[in-house]
Parts: structure tokens; sequence; C-alpha cells
């Protein structure tokens, strides 16, 4: 029995177009929290795809679990191996029970009629929620649970499972910090009972709390593996981006004018209770909360897609119903959605064709056509100005990274040339490098006279870009912070306080809208 | 088929499809039969005839139609007989009106335009080939079924292939006009009922009728398959005496409620005949001979023309009950 | 290069000629003014209301109705000119139905949101009701002479006008789609619906005129057919249903929404047309007429998916080249 | 149950209850034993195509052949009986060769769906069409009565228990057993997980593709013991007598509350979907409605019916909070 729980090395990955891998290794220790960075398209998701059977390595790749060479060649394959791996996007069945989500999958191929004992299931999913120390309704569709609750519903599946090594791809990116810290505590107890962790994500802090050792890629090569002792944020942010990259407290703008836009007593049944704010000319406001506490909920209401609700919105002193998005853009409101995949981006079309998607209207010409040489103009504008790469706009926009994808979202929005930017969750998902970018370019589009509100669970990312910060708890603003009395410690408490952890939200608050057939 | 339009000769294909060369080669006569759609039993039994006319006089004969009682399809299978250069087109309209252009068309290409079954615009054909006298079809059918009936007042019911099929309607209005007549105590119970020309939708129809009219006498069914679901009610409820029926189906299928007297008597020609005369008197006007009254014609038999000169009635129609259904095969 | 990377479409066109070609060859009196002719005159009424199931299929949906849709508005022309009024008046009390029809349909997608399947399920019950208690099952005849050139008459004495009201509004079709703020939009919610309602756009507008434009495909449709035919009855065109849903989709549009062209439908329908009139000259059964087309749909598919596996290894290969 | 409450199934079981009791009151009929046998065995075909279509559409899949599929076993059923000696031998053998038949021809749809990705409304429509264009080929619409049936085939037809037809009974073990398989076996859990998530099954290791295939193999074998059922019932074989009926049948699945989109659909529901239509069509007779009208009812309900569905969906999902609020 080797030192090391996993051994792969020569890995090397080739796509039509890319080559997402280039001769990357990566060793895992039993019972360690092994951390796995890189900046977007680096090649982490790769790397844990081909561990999990679902890509195929090209030739040459080697191979070791538990001393022993290793074939994976289908998702089955390393479950039954005892490894198992959490998705950015979570692998669970919405429209089944929760019991059930814990238990598939371990009867797959050939026992096709065996047949279900539903106590022997919930006894084992009962048992390993209990190892996690939550407690939840068995029998509930998980379509019903929160975010954060989905995700430890996936780790009690690892847990029946008993896995030996279980991967987390970016699982704090749909968090906010309270889950985030409750997280921790859950892999703290797993490592405890020897069970070895690969932990994938961009927030590097969290990662230097949580983990035991770095590996670091950069464009599908590797560069290194070392212990956390070894490593300060600076020396790691060299290590994957190969440049320097500060990441700091904002001081408050200078040039804050007077209120351009104003929420009276607004109020939604189930969503938020009479919150009222005030944003000036020039300033970045900041709104921050656990997940589940009506941030978005709010967000979706200035913007019409969550209507009916009680109160006003006054822009430039004049109160304006938004009835649609419609209106919201033709208003001047920009509302940039948190789940970029499924709201932001029509990922099969163009990055063009998404760009312009809002201001089609303004591209017709005479004969009210869509002018073609204005609307690339159009996108090729923002693909410059915010760097978006690779730089080809008739790419299908799916096709670019978390990042990239991102940046083409604000570009679209920024088409609009709205006067007020509501941008939930702007960097999510997202590398350090491509953070700080879109940190400065919000900064610098409130100088430049726009209204910019920010919502964002990750307090580095909020006490970076906001002149003033509003934190919200159960639906109401709990506090106002001015930048300069706002630390991540009083934050967390005034979003904390007197609530229990189990926000209830369901995923896409106009899942329901829009879809046809 | 659902992805199906068009047309073709529904017998083997040998017989058409050298059809153009032959035209070339012999000088034979290209006479085209066309049902209102291929594939029922109904217009099996009469290509039967057809067909047998054309080895028996030496036409070729092409019969084919759609596989819908659908207008549209039954002008494009048209259209492409005028492509194939046919010397007479004899058509079984769905819908007459929607035929008229189609058949101008081909009057002005010089084909002979005659229709059959069921009458066309008749300022098109040249002539128009009736199994029977539609109105004294209706009317004989009413009169049975009254006769079997045993009664003279009561309530009846009618069901129907699809309520817009021309010749059912033409039958049962002459019914409706026989009853209002000579029978005035009888009882039409409600609309004539559609059954979508199937047999289970004629059969549960018939279990909800006599459901709702619990003292109803008597059911005219037109359309082929409609007696024979509507019999197969009467037959599983044991309603054999109780309620009449009476209908326009082919003998071999309506067998096995003739002979328990589900189904009372189905009257209709024979449709092998009415295919054959068809054919024949095509071959007759393209060699312009002229059609007389009474005119024998051979393995069909005495014929009658109206003084319109254009009007053939094929003869009155044959009862076919429990003791001769099995002398026929079709 | 080019060559290798044909579109979908272009396979098509390929189908289609290469298919003419072997009618020309193979079936007599296929290749005569006669019958090219001839299916000129078939050809348009079933290509619009391919245009319209496309359209609608486009967005994710699909349009049960349509043949009633256009069968409501061809009796209510029809009863409009048998009662003597002068053409345009009947015709736009035609399109008025058609169009009320097709407004029925997207209110109850767009607003209420239930899936297209099965509002247009039922809408093609309703329609096919309201036609029979209207017209008692009966056609509806009686037009006037001039109302019949527009499905029979020709444009020069050469073309048949239908043809080229058909090309007329095919183009239209491709230019709304393409180069127009709705088509835009139309592509964007039939691919992701949530995503275009958060960048501004008004799902349920542009279903509603997507609903209102295939309805009135099908009314122009209508139009050709009941003037072609000289009357209107219940079943007007009603075998070509489940034809368009088979046409657009061979024409490479996506069932599940986002994607789909005009000319691939047009050859599609073109191939269909030509299929059905050569097989009828060969006088091959034509039950086994429609087994033809069902073979070619699905083998057009496989072929497609056949080649989508062909250029995803191409591709590899080329990557370990480097 | 509270959750059934709340369920599509409600809404249609709310909707099947008012007509069902308007009806009662039009015609005393109605609420006859007699009248309701007749109107389960009168759908008992769809019935049972309809509960496979429920497995094929929670799998977010549809099958449009199923019409066809039955027909030509149908056919080749009867083709069959015309030589089969009269002894329980044949029969035995029709309840073999028909459900396997019915298999062979789902499992195509099944391969080219899962194997080939073509859509499956394209699959269906295309085998529907080639089915039914063969079929119309060989038989040229010919119809075979229940002269050319062996006698115990017409024996088992009209064989009842308790008054009730065994068609009826055929459909009624079908819903079990499907309810079984789809609640308690691991394919059946599958079943509703590929529904649900596509991307998860597979990285939970469910063979997508075996699961497909499965789904429409067994609409197949459905629709062979389906064709056993329409025999029976109609004691003849009219190959054009179904055309037209996978409408209905897909008709009777959503409005029993299956999500066309897939994930959701239930064996009970789909009964009541079925129970839906039959008694309207069955209704509109009792309650002597003018034939002409029947459709523009039958259109009309379906239409309240999904819409009703559809509102009281969107209401529940709104009053559903997402926050809980402090008061
Ligand atoms: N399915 C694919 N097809 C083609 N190229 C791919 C595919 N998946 C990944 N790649 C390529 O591999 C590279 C690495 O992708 P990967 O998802 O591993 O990046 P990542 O490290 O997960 O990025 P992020 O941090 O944003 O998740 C990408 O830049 C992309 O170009
Ligand atoms: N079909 C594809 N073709 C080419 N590249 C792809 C494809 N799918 C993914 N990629 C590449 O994979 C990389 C990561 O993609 P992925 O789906 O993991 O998003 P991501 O980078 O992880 O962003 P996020 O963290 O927001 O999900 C991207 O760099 C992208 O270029
Ligand atoms: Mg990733
Ligand atoms: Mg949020």
């Amino acid at each position: 029995m080797s030192e090391y729980l996993l051994k792969m090395s020569n890995i090397s990955k080739t796509f039509p177009g890319v080559k997402a891998l280039d001769d990357v290794k990566i060793e895992v220790k039993p019972g360690e929290v092994h951390a796995l960075i890189g900046e977007n398209g680096a090649g982490k998701s790769t790397l844990i795809k081909i561990l999990s059977g679902i890509y195929q390595p090209d030739s040459g790749a080697q191979f070791f679990f538990e001393g022993k060479k290793a074939e994976i060649t289908k998702p089955i394959d390393a479950t039954l191996k005892g490894i198992s791996i959490i998705y950015q996007d979570l692998s669970l069945f919405p429209n089944l029970s929760v019991a059930e989500n814990i238990y598939i999958g371990r009867d797959s191929n050939n026992k096709a009629w065996k047949k279900i004992k539903w106590k022997e299931m919930e006894v084992i999913a009962e048992k390993a929620l209990k190892e996690l120390g939550v407690d939840i309704d068995l029998h509930v569709p998980v379509e019903k649970l929160s975010i954060a609750q989905q995700q430890l519903i996936e780790i009690a599946r690892a847990l029946a499972f008993d896995s030996k090594l279980i991967v987390m791809d970016e699982p704090t990116s749909s968090l906010s910090s309270g889950e985030v810290e409750k997280l921790y505590k859950v892999i703290n107890n797993l490592k405890q009972r020897g069970i070895s962790i690969i932990f994938v994500s961009h927030k590097l802090k969290e990662l230097f709390t949580v983990s035991d050792r770095f590996t670091v890629l950069r464009d599908g090569k590797y560069v290194g593996t070392y212990d956390t002792e070894e490593l300060d944020e600076q020396r790691l942010i060299t290590l994957m981006v190969g440049r320097k990259v500060a990441y700091e407290k904002n001081e408050s703008n200078a040039s804050i004018g007077d209120a351009m836009f104003e929420v009276k007593g607004l109020s939604k049944e189930g969503n938020f209770k009479d919150i009222s704010f005030e944003l000036k000319k020039g300033e970045v406001l900041g709104i921050t909360g656990l997940v589940g506490s009506g941030r978005t909920e709010l967000a979706q209401a200035i913007f019409g897609v969550n209507n009916p609700y009680e109160g006003e919105v006054l822009l430039n002193g004049k109160q304006i119903k938004v009835k649609s998005s419609e209106d919201a853009v033709k208003k001047g409101i920009a509302y940039i959605p948190e789940s970029r995949k499924t709201q932001g981006l029509v990922l099969r079309q163009s990055v063009i064709n998404n760009i312009s998607l809002p201001v089609l209207k303004q591209l017709r010409n005479a004969f009210g056509l869509i002018n073609r040489k204005k609307e690339i103009e159009l996108a090729n504008h923002y693909v410059k100005t915010l760097d978006v790469r690779p730089a080809l706009p008739d790419r299908p926009v799916g096709q670019l990274s978390g990042g990239n994808q991102q940046k083409v979202v604000i570009g679209k929005w920024l088409s609009t040339k709205p006067k007020i930017l509501i941008i939930d969750e702007p960097t999510n998902g997202i590398d350090i490098g491509a953070k700080t970018e879109i940190h400065k370019l919000l900064r610098k589009l409130a100088s430049d006279g726009m209204g910019v509100i920010v919502i964002s669970s990750e307090l580095p990312e909020v006490l970076a870009v906001s002149d003033r910060i509003l934190i919200m708890r159960h639906g109401r603003i709990a506090r106002e912070l001015g930048i300069e009395e706002a630390t991540q410690e009083n934050i967390m408490n005034y979003a904390l306080r007197g609530s229990s952890f189990k926000a209830k939200k369901t995923n896409e608050v106009v899942a329901s809208k829009g879809v046809q057939m | 088929g659902c992805v199906s339009q068009g047309s073709s000769n529904s017998e083997n294909e040998g017989t058409t499809n050298n059809a153009s060369e032959e035209k070339e080669a012999n000088g034979k006569l290209k006479i085209a039969v066309v049902p209102k759609l291929i594939g029922i039993p109904y217009f099996n039994a009469s290509e039967k005839g057809a067909i047998q006319a054309g080895e028996d006089l030496g036409v070729e004969t092409i019969y084919t139609g759609p596989t819908e009682p659908d207008a549209a399809q039954q002008v494009k299978v048209i259209e492409d007989l005028i492509s194939q250069n046919v010397d007479v087109i004899a058509v079984a309209p769905n819908d007459p009106a929607s035929l008229t252009p189609v058949l101008k068309k081909a009057k002005d290409q010089g084909i002979i335009v005659m229709d059959w079954d069921t009458p066309a615009d008749q300022s098109v054909v040249e002539l128009s080939v009736h199994q029977i006298d539609d109105e004294q079809y209706g009317r004989h059918i009413a009169k049975s079924l009254i006769e079997k009936m045993g009664t003279e007042d009561g309530e009846i019911a009618i069901l129907t292939g699809g309520l817009s099929a021309a010749n059912l309607n033409t039958w049962i209005d002459g019914a409706k006009k026989e009853l209002e007549e000579n029978y005035p105590d009888i009882k039409l119970v409600t609309d004539k009922i559609a059954t979508d020309e199937k047999q289970q939708v004629a059969y549960q129809k018939t279990l909800d009728l006599v459901k709702s009219y619990p003292n109803l006498k008597g059911i005219m069914a037109f359309s082929t398959p409609a007696p024979l679901g509507a019999a197969q009610a009467i037959q599983e409820k044991g309603l054999q005496d109780d309620i009449a029926v009476v209908g326009t189906a082919l003998p071999t299928d309506s067998k096995p409620y003739l002979e328990d007297g589900s189904l009372d008597v189905a009257i209709l020609w024979e449709p092998d005949k009415l295919g054959y005369l068809t054919v024949a008197l095509a071959k007759q006007l393209a060699e312009g001979g002229k059609v007389e009254n009474g005119q024998n014609v051979e393995n069909v038999g005495e014929i009658e023309v109206w003084e319109d000169g254009k009007t053939i009635i094929m003869g009155p129609p044959s009862d076919f009950t429990a003791e001769n259904a099995a002398d026929y095969d079709f | 290069m080019k060559a290798l990377t044909l579109s979908k479409e272009n396979i098509l066109g390929l189908i289609a000629l290469g298919l003419f070609v072997l009618m020309s060859l193979f079936t007599p009196s296929f290749f005569t003014s006669n019958n090219l002719n001839n299916m000129m005159f078939q050809l348009p009424e079933f290509g619009l209301i391919a245009l319209a199931m496309m359209v609608v299929i486009v967005t994710g949906g699909i349009d049960l109705s349509i043949t009633y849709t256009a069968a409501l508005s061809g009796v209510s022309i029809a009863i409009m000119q048998s009662n003597g009024y002068p053409i345009l008046t009947s015709i736009l009390v035609g399109v008025i139905v058609g169009l009320l029809c097709g407004s029925v349909n997207g209110f109850i997608v767009s607003k209420i949101g239930v899936s297209p399947i099965l509002v247009t399920l039922g809408t093609m019950v309703l329609f096919e009701g309201i036609i029979l208690s209207i017209t008692k099952g009966n056609s509806v005849s009686g037009f006037s002479e001039a109302y019949s050139l527009i499905g029979n008459g020709y444009y020069l004495g050469v073309v048949p006008l239908s043809i080229i009201i058909f090309i007329f509004f095919a183009i239209l079709t491709g230019v709304l789609l393409t180069k127009t703020n709705w088509g835009r939009s139309v592509y964007m919610v039939g691919s992701n619906p949530i995503a275009s309602l958060f960048s501004g756009v008004n799902n349920s507008r542009v279903l509603m005129k997507v609903y209102l434009y295939s309805a009135l495909l099908a009314i122009i449709a209508s139009i050709i057919m009941t003037s072609r035919y000289n009357s209107a009855k219940v079943d007007l065109g009603s075998s070509y249903l489940l034809q368009s849903v088979a046409a657009a989709v061979l024409g490479g549009t996506e069932i599940q929404g986002g994607y789909g062209k005009v000319i691939g439908t047009v050859y599609a329908v073109i191939i269909f047309q030509i299929l059905s009139n050569g097989l009828n000259l060969l006088g091959v059964p034509r039950s086994i007429v429609g087994v033809m087309m069902g073979v070619i749909l699905i083998f057009v598919l496989v072929l497609n998916f056949l080649k989508g596996k062909l250029d995803e290894k191409k591709q590899k290969r080329l990557q370990e080249a480097v | 149950m509270k959750t059934f409450l709340k369920s599509k199934e409600m809404s249609i079981a709310v909707i099947v209850l008012l007509l069902a009791i308007t009806l009662t009151f039009v015609s005393p009929v109605f609420l006859t034993a007699d009248n309701l046998l007749d109107v389960l065995k009168a759908n008992s075909v769809i019935g049972i195509l309809a509960v496979g279509m429920t497995l094929v559409i929670i799998t977010g899949g549809i099958d449009v052949s199923v019409a066809a599929v039955t027909s030509a076993v149908c056919v080749i059923m009867g083709k069959v009986m015309l030589v089969m000696p009269d002894n329980m031998v044949s029969l035995l053998l029709i309840f073999l060769i028909a459900p396997v038949l019915g298999i062979i021809l789902g499992a195509i749809n099944g391969f080219l769906v899962s194997k080939i990705q073509i859509p499956a409304i394209v699959v269906t429509l295309g085998t529907m069409s080639i089915i039914n264009g063969l079929v119309l080929y060989i038989t040229n619409g010919q119809y075979l009565n229940s002269t050319s049936f062996p006698k115990i085939f017409i024996d088992f037809a009209n064989f009842e228990i308790l008054g009730i037809s065994i068609i009826i009974l055929l459909f009624i073990a079908i819903a079990i057993f499907t309810w079984y398989i789809l609640k308690y076996t691991v394919i059946g859990r599958e079943v509703l997980a590929i529904g649900g998530n596509k991307d998860s099954a597979v990285r939970v290791g469910i063979n997508f593709d075996k699961v497909q295939i499965f789904v429409f193999s067994y609409m197949g074998f459905l629709a062979g013991i389906a064709a056993i059922a329409q025999t029976a019932y109609t004691k003849a074989v009219d190959p054009n007598g179904l055309l037209g009926l996978e409408l209905l049948v897909i008709a009777a699945v959503v409005l029993g509350g299956a999500n066309i989109m897939g994930g959701r659909g239930t064996i009970h529901g789909t009964f009541l979907g079925v129970i839906l239509l039959g008694i309207v069509q069955n209704g509109l007779i009792l309650a002597h409605i003018s034939t002409f009208w029947q459709k523009v009812f039958t259109g009309a309900i379906i239409l309240l019916a999904v819409s009703y569905d559809q509102i009281q969906y969107k209401r529940a999902k709104n009053k559903l909070s997402k926050i809980e609020v402090e008061a």
C-alpha cells in the first residue's frame, strides 16, 4: 500500500480545437484535502471528468488507485472504486426524493429488475445524513431544497457509497459564507474519517483554510504541487496566473453624487419585506447576506421579472413601474443574473447574437431589418474592451470558459447603456485574474455615472467593490454599512444573527416563466 | 401512412410499371378508375371487377386512388394520371365540387371524363355510372328497416361513416324522405351519428345509443363498417329481437351477424359489378360507342339510362341475408 | 475543405437534385413540361403549411391544429363567396377567422403557458368541431371564376400563380426569421426561453406572433387549396398535418427548437413532391409511397448522425496530428 | 396523501368528478354499472397504450407510432389465427406472438432514439408512416371477421369475471403491473431518473441508452397486448381501425398530468386521463348533444383541462414562498 490513495500521471486530453490537458499529474494522500487550482480553462474540470470516467484521456495515461492500476472507462467504475465526484452543477434528480437521490446509482447495470426496498433505502439515506449531522425530510423531492441543502445531499450520496475519495468542483460557488463555514465543518469531519478530498475553487481564502496541499494547473499544464505551509496567497496567484494580481478592500469613492435610484417599502409575499434604500450617482452598492436571504428575488423584482410586488421604485426622482424585463431595458435597468449558463446566455448562439439581443431594436435599419454590420461592430467593441478570449465573436458562447462567458453577459448589458446595473454573483466560478478585472470594470462604470448594485455572497468581493453595503437577512434589510465601517466579521455577524441555517430557496425564481413545451 | 400523398396502382406493380412503354407499343386503351380511397373492402371489391373487365375487354385498367378520403389527395392522383395521358378517367369523388377544376383540365387534354359510385359535377362528365338510384336506395333501406322492425311507429337512429361523405348523405336524405312521407309515426331520436368509418366506433356509439334511448326499435347504418359495429353491439347485448339493424355492408363481413339476426339485412349492390360496368362503359365511350337504355352489359346485366343520356343506373341493390350471404366472395 | 463540411441543408439540396435527375431518367413522362407544371401546382399548398409548421417548431412548439385552422378559414371564405360577397371581402374574412384561430393557440401557449402540443391538440378538435357544426360536414362551394384563378391561373401565361405566391412567402419567411428583431427572438426563445426573458425579450409577444404568422401561412395555403379545389370542407388538407412536421424535420429543423432554416424545409418539401409524383408515375403502389417517405426521413437523419460522428473523428485526427 | 391533493392528478380528478356529477343529473343511465363497464371496456385499448406512453413521456420522449404498431400486430395476429387450430395452445401462442412482435417493433424505435440520437417524435413519425404503408400494402385494407378466428379466441374475448370483461381486466392488470415496475424496480426508477435529469443519470452510472430502449420496447410490448385487446374487442381485424388513435393516447397521458418535458407522470394520473376522455365521449351521446357539436365540446374540455391544470400549477408555484421572511 503506497502512501498515495490516488496517483494520476501522464494525463493528456485533446478536444477538437484545444489541448485541454498536457501531461498533467496529481497525487492525493489518504485523508488529505487536496486543492486543485488554476485559471478558468486551466483544465481542472477536464481532469476531474477524466478521473470520473466521463472523458477518456489520450493514450499513455498512468492511473493508480490504492496502489493498484485502475481502469476507469465509465462513471460507475469510479463510483464502485469509491471515488465520488460532486460537480459544479450537481448531479441530482429534482423529481426524485432525497432518499432516492442518495441511494440511486448503486443498482444500475444488469440489476434492472431488482426490487427496490424503500425501507432499506431510507435507512441508508438516514444514516448518511446523520453522519453529516443535517436533518432533511427524506421524502421531499430535491427540487424543493436550497442549493446548499442539495450540495449536502450530494455529499451524503458520496458517504452512502462509503467513498474513499470525494471530488468537489467549485462546491462553494453557489453557497453563502455561512453555508461555506458549514461545508468546511463537514469536510473536516470527513477528513477525520480518513476520506480524501479534491477541492476545486477560485476562492483562494477558503482554500487556505481547508486544504493541506495544492496542485496548480496553468493552461492545461502541470505547474506543481505544494504544501499549504510553503504558500501564501500572492505566491499562489503568481503560480497560477504567472503574474501578480492585487485584490484588496476598496477605499470609498470620492465623487459620490446624490440619489439617482430609490426603492421605497418594497414587499413581496414570501420573497422580501419593506425594502428601502437609495443608490447615489457614482457609487457601487453591495448587497450581501446568506443565500436565500432574498437578494436575487429583490433584484428580479426591480428588473420586472418577479411581479407583482408592493412599494415604489424611483429613477431620478420619478416613480417608475417596471412590468417586464422589456420594460426594464427601456427604462435603463440592467440585471445580470447569477446563473450565466441558464439565465445569462443562449449558449448555442454566437457571442454576437448574445450581445446584441437586448438592443436589437436599436440595430434596425430603415426597413426595420437588423443591420448585421452594426451588430458585428457592437459585438467586436465589447469583445475588445472586455478582452473576451478567444476573441472569436461568431463562436457559440457555450464554448467559452465561465470567465469569458461572464464577460459576454456583461458586454450584453453594457450594450443597453443602462442607468442602473444590478449584477448578481458577478464572479461566480471565475478565476482571480478575471475577477479583479471585473471588479475594476464595475468601479469604473460607477465612476462614469452608472448606478451599480452588486449582489454577492463572497465577502472579500463585496468589500472590494462596494462603497456601501446592505446586509439582508430573511427577506429584510438587516443593516446598512458604509465601506469604512464594514469588515468581514461584522457583516457575517449581521447576516447570521438570530437566523437558523435552513434558508429555504427554490433555485430559479423565474424558471417556470417563459419555458415552453 | 401519414407521410403520404399522390397515388398509384394498388394492384401489383407489374401491370402498370411498364404502362407507358406499352402505350407506345400497342395502342391499348388506358382507362383510369379512381376510387375515393384504396385499401377498404368496398373499393377492393370494385377493383376486382374493374381489373377483370380490363382483362376481358383487352384494355389497360389503372385502378388508383388516395389512402385517405381526402379531396386534395384525390386531385393530385388525377393530375398525375393526366401526366400519364390516359384515355379515360372515371372517378368516385370524395368531394364532387373539388374535382371540377382538375376534371375540366383533363377534358381540355382530350381525356374522356366520367364518374362512378358517386356523381361528380355533371357539367364536366360525359357519363355518370350509378350503382343504383341514390334516392331509391335510401328509401329501400328505410322500407326494409320498417319491415324488419315489424311496426310503423317507434324510435330509430342513424349511423353514418362520416358526416361529410356526400353519397352517404344523399342516401340518408332519401331514407329520411321515405320515413317522413310514409311513416309519420317513426321518430328519429338524434342526428345521424358519425362513426369515423370504424367498426369499434360504431360499436361504442351503438352501445351508448341503446342505453340512452331504451325504447329504440331500429338502426340504419350507412358505410360498410358501421352496420358491423352496430350489429356487434346488438349481438353482445342480446337485443336481436328488440332492435332491427339494417345497413350497407358487404356480405362476407356481415355473415356472422346476419346468422344470429343481430344484423337483419345488409343492402348493397355488387361492387365488383360496378367496377366492371364502369370499365366496360368507359371502353365503349372511348371507342365512340353510344350507351342505350336497357342495353345488356355482359357479366353485369341490363342497365338503365336516364333521358339525360348521361346517368346510368346499374340496377336495383341486392339484399344480403343469412340465407344468401354465403354465396358471395366479397 | 469547404466541400467536406456540407451543411445539412446543402446535403438535402443534393438529395433533392439527385432524386430529380433519377426520376427524369427512369420515369417516362416525369420530365415533361406537362408534369413539371403539374408539380408546380401541387407543391405550394403543402409547402406553405410545412413552413408554418417549421416556424412553430423553431420555438420548440408544434401546431397540430394547423390544417384545421386552414380548413376553418377556407370554409369561411367559401361561405362568403357562395353568398355573393366580393373576393377581397371574403378573403379578408377568411384571414380574420384564421388569425383568430392562431391567436387562440398563441394566447393559451404564451399567456397561460400550456405546452403547445397540448393546446393545439385541443384546438385541433375544437376547430374541427366548429367547422362541422357550421357546415354539417358538407363541402361548401360556389367560388367566383376570378377566385379560382389564384390556384389554377398562370402568371404571364407560363408560371403557375400559386408557385409564385409560395416563393414569395418562402422568401418573406426567410427574411423575417433571419433579418428581423422578431425572427432573431424566435430562435433565442426556441433555444433558451429563460435567458431570452432575462435579456429583455418579451417571450409571450414573440410566441403570440409566431402562432399568428403560422396561422397566416396556413390561411394562404387554404386560399390556394380552396381555389384549386373550388370547395372547402372539414378535412381540407388534413393529410398535410403530420407530413408537414416530417417535412420541417427532414429540412433540418430541430424538434426541440432553436434551429431551423426555410431553405431546408423547402428542399424537404421538394423531395416529398418529387418522390410522390415520380413514384405515382411509376405506378408504385401508393401505400409504398408512404413507406418511402418514412424511409427517406429516417435515412437522412441517420446520415446527419454519421456525418456528425465523422466530422468529430476528422477534427480529432487533425488534433493528434498537430 | 397531502401531496396528492396538491398534485396534477388532483386537478384532473376534480374535472372527472364534476363531469360525472353533471352527467348523472342529465342522464339516469350514466351512473349504472353497465354503462361504466362499457366505458371502461371501450377505452381499454387506449388505456393499455396510454400506460406504455406514460413511461415514454416520463423519459421526455413520445411515440406517435403506437397505433401503427398495434394495427401491424393485429393484422399479423389475424393472419396467424386463420391457420390456427381451435385449442388452448393457439391462445397461448397468440399471447406469445403478439407481445414479441410488439417488442421487436418498439425496440427498433428505441434503437434509433438512443443509439442514433434522433428525437423520438421524429423516429416514431418515420416508423409510423413506414408501418402504416406496409400494413396497407400487404393487407390492402382486407378486413377479417370473427368467422376466421379459432373459437377459443372468441370465448376468450367474451370471458368475464363477476361481469367484468377480460379486456377490462387486461387493462387493469397492465396498469397495476406497470405501476409496480415504476415504483418498485430499479429500471422503473431509472425511467424517472433520466426524465428528471439526463446528465445526472449518466454521471451516477445509469445506462441512458438501455433505459430508453427498454421504455420503447415496453411500449411495443403493450402495443402487442393492446392488439390482442383490440381484436378481442372488435372480434375482427380492420387494418384501418386504429388510424389516428395515437393522438388520443397522448392526450390521455398528458391530461393525466404527465409532463411532456419528461420527469413527471403517474399511472393513476394516466388512468384518470383515459377515463376523462372516455366519459366525455360516452356522455355526449347520453346527454343527447347534437352530433355536430360533440367535437366542439371535446376540444373545449381538453383545453379547459390543460389550462386549468396549468393555472393551478402556477398558483401553487407563486404561493410556495421562496424565503422565510422575518415577520
Ligand atoms: N468539451 C470540450 N470540448 C472542447 N474543449 C474543451 C471541452 N472541455 C474543456 N475544453 C477545453 O479544455 C480547457 C480546460 O477546460 P476546463 O473545464 O478543465 O477548465 P477549468 O479549469 O475547469 O475552468 P474553470 O475554472 O472555469 O472551471 C478549456 O479551456 C477548453 O478549451
Ligand atoms: N463544447 C465545448 N467546446 C469547446 N470548449 C468547451 C466546450 N464545453 C466546455 N468548453 C471549455 O471548457 C472550459 C470550462 O468549461 P465549463 O463548462 O467547465 O465552464 P467553467 O469554465 O467551469 O465555468 P463555470 O465555472 O462557470 O462552470 C471552458 O474553458 C470552455 O472553453
Ligand atoms: Mg470548471
Ligand atoms: Mg442569489
